[in-house]
């Protein structure tokens, strides 16, 4: 589904719904989860993945605040990479979760493995890894600043973190029908992080029966009030054209290789943007966004982020159903302007 | 601790850049939108973004613009400054641009239909500028805005103008 | 000098002592410092890294985690990688600081960068660096379930963590006049980790005359009573082979390097390591050690390891000078043993 | 929650294992002291670990063994059972072992000198063997424990029959 509930849904008969949760584990009071041929497993520490052709250990916050992008996002467009061996490909009604299939050395020598995942099935047995492994105090949308630990033995758990409905919205945020804007009164209060920004609206001022079209909010208030961390929510909609502000503190916690051409318009403060290789994972380039700044990430490319302080990104998508075909035809741009 | 958000605003911003390890900088379309706003003629309609036929648009709104319409909606978000959005529902849309058209249009003169209302746009503010209207823009002084919409006549392309291209 | 106090020092004219602290930042309070021509700044959530063909950023807690063991262990034998882009590289009196050196596509690009600084020049800094980079609540050297938060602005200090002495034993722990074996009543109480380690102490009975000789301890429970994760010390010593035992949890904080092959006996539970090429820094191999396992890291890689239940791990160096002039003529060998 | 830490013995060890990504799996030489002590014979001293001269033998401490000495410390670790350590403190170590010579050696029968005392091990427990002096091991039950010490006339070399070497 992506940042779009019209993308298309391209089933297909070989896409596996083969998933399984498993026992509990004594020790640490954990489901295990079985994926197709993947194993996971988490400890106190760290989640423990298993696949044909090897294994592979990541911290689990780290996995945690990956795997809750990739279950909010529906996988996203192109590739959610929880690190530089796992990660999911989103094929939009299929995915395909791999290891090591955009990392050189795995490639090279042949260790890599992939499946291809009915979308509904992989996201059902996501979803109930997450709600499993999620202990009470911590929230993987959170900034570290903002939320308990992830460590430890079985503790509870979190719903409310991890079932947040991602915002969006069909026409533009605060029109009558559409996603209403964020106040104190239903539970929105402004983050510390911004304290100081404005929450003035704008005057608004319709003459009688253009109320519905007349219409204004603040933006940047909005988005002071948002309670999650790297998770793009739609507020404004041109055709296929998509706007998903979203506010960013600390690290982004996956290395998101785009399928499509996507557009960065820093709103705040800054940004530091590594990016690699979306095949290779090699170094790229470094791009710092201030205020005002606008750039695009190429189409071949994967990037993670970094923000000191709590910031307002942009992220401009272009859901177009068309950019899926070009996509499997190999004829999507790599770059949307040239000059 | 004191918190201060950085916006940026015409007079006071800050550009960051692409370092470049292995790559050409042009890749990364990197631009500002106050910088870009600054150096333009007022309501020069300068694309800073684009996705196939989509673009966001930058521009400085001082005095008044043209009347302008489009064949579906657009967004404007007020950067810097103050700006007043003036709406009218068109008696004739269709006449006024064709519908299957994209992007903005500049109406020759002054729209015909009834008046929807008014809105004042300070930093931040996101409006609507609905399908089946018309809107002119005016700011009593220099503001910054950017504009989510297609690309159309009016949007002006200066990449190499604006943009990093050196690593 | 690394883990043996016998290593040779070599030190060159051209090794570049110019470092200085700078000012406090206003915002965070912390200092920003000059190595030569690469700068370190640290805000609430990570350190800023400068150097002339580039920048890079690191999350605070991995770095001074790394900047901790490179300080402790005196550099240490060969590459300390902070992360897949910075670290040192020891010639024993003059240390190679880096930048991408290990990294294929800073290197293809020619983006790296590296200065070669005096030992004791480029250690004073970092002492400096992490002194005042460490709050009051973080111990750098402590597993994540054991200790504060690194984040936030500049708020106290903590010298005791920051200060431990490396143990050195000359002969053997327990000895006479060598270093004491570890109680309750010195400061070193058992790790909840390993509680159910037993302290029992062997029957030692010397005739009289060689009550300095007939000697023996618990090493176990010495190890048990560690309080730190990740730093080996020297407890035994034939020649200048040093049975370096150590505690594990969690994630090592440095992807090390080795200029020498370095064993591993695992002696309690079970690490995971990852090892890596050396100079690219690609994937070559996992290896799951469990209790009695022993292995060697050859020469020509950079392993990190994972330890979710604190575990007892013997590293066994070779400290011996000849190795610095092997390695100085490219002739040190890369696997101890072939067959 | 009750934590177990996990240690190996003679009869209840598990090995791990090297998994190859692009590698060879004998650049590792990775072997298990237990399972080296239980197939190999009794006081047989294999080496586990090698750097340049020095090595760490593994052996099984079944009933008594040789007599040994060795010109440079050595240091053992029980790591299963119970070991009994006695020293000598040699009247004329020179005549034993030469003062250049490196690693243990076997004595030919009882040595001559002075009795040092006694130690017993349990798992974890290190002894120095020291200089200038001969040991016998003994152990009532099968034992097993490690040796840091240097490549002598007494260390076997098995390493193709010990470590791993199917990636
Ligand atoms: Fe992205
Ligand atoms: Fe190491």
């Amino acid at each position: 589904m992506a940042m779009s509930n019209d993308t298309p849904t391209i089933t297909r008969d070989d896409a596996s719904k083969d998933t399984e949760a498993l026992g509990l584990d004594n020790a640490t009071g954990y489901r295990a989860f079985r994926v197709g041929s993947f194993g996971f497993r988490r400890d106190e520490y760290f989640a423990h993945i298993t696949f044909p052709s090897g294994n592979h250990v990541m911290s689990i916050d780290a996995f945690l605040r990956a795997l809750m992008r990739d279950v909010a996002w529906g996988f996203f467009y192109g590739t959610v990479n929880f690190d530089h061996v796992l990660g999911t490909v989103n094929h939009y009604g299929t995915v395909t979760m791999f290891a090591g299939k955009f990392n050189d050395a795995y490639t090279q020598a042949g260790r890599d493995h992939e499946e291809l995942f009915d979308s509904a099935a992989l996201m059902a047995i996501f979803k109930e890894m997450l709600a499993d492994w999620t202990n009470e105090g911590f929230d993987p949308f959170a900034a570290p600043m903002e939320t308990g630990l992830a460590w430890g033995g079985k503790n509870g758990a979190n719903p409310d973190a991890i079932g947040r409905e991602r915002v969006t919205a069909k026409r533009m945020v605060g029109l009558p029908g559409d996603t209403p804007v964020r106040t104190d009164e239903i539970g929105f209060p402004v983050n510390r992080q911004f304290a100081d920004v404005p929450q003035d609206a704008p005057t608004v001022e319709p003459e009688p029966g253009f109320e519905n079209e007349v219409s204004a909010y603040n933006l940047f208030a909005y988005l002071s009030r948002s309670d999650v961390t790297w998770n793009p929510s739609v507020c404004s909609v041109v055709g296929e054209s998509l706007f998903c502000p979203t506010s960013e503190e600390y690290i982004l916690p996956i290395d998101h290789g785009n399928d499509r051409a996507e557009w960065f318009l820093q709103f705040s403060d800054e940004i530091d943007w590594d990016v690699k290789d979306r095949v290779t994972g090699k170094p790229r380039a470094r791009v710092k966004m201030k205020a005002g700044d606008i750039a695009c990430m190429p189409a071949d490319i994967r990037h993670t982020g970094y923000s000191t302080k709590r910031s307002m990104l942009l992220v401009w998508e272009n859901g177009s159903p068309k950019i899926v075909d070009l996509i499997a035809s190999g004829e999507a741009p790599v770059v949307p302007v040239t000059f | 601790m004191t918190i201060t958000t950085r916006f940026g605003s015409l007079r006071d911003y800050e550009k960051g850049r692409v370092t470049i390890i292995n790559d050409n900088p042009r890749n990364y379309v990197f631009s500002n939108v106050f910088e870009v706003a600054d150096t333009s003629a007022p309501y020069e309609r300068i694309a800073v973004g684009k996705n196939f036929e989509y673009v966001i648009e930058a521009f400085r709104a001082e005095g008044d613009s043209p009347w302008y319409s489009a064949a579906h909606d657009e967004f404007v978000v007020a950067m810097d400054g103050e700006i007043e959005v003036h709406l009218v529902k068109l008696d004739d849309p269709d006449a006024v641009v064709a519908p299957d058209s994209q992007g903005a249009h500049r109406l020759p003169g002054d729209p015909e239909g009834r008046k929807m209302g008014r809105i004042v746009l300070r930093r931040g503010h996101m409006a609507m500028l609905p399908v089946g209207s018309a809107y002119r823009l005016s700011a009593a002084e220099p503001a910054a805005a950017i504009m989510q919409t297609i690309l159309g006549p009016e949007t002006v392309e200066k990449w190499a103008t604006i943009c990093q291209t050196e690593a």
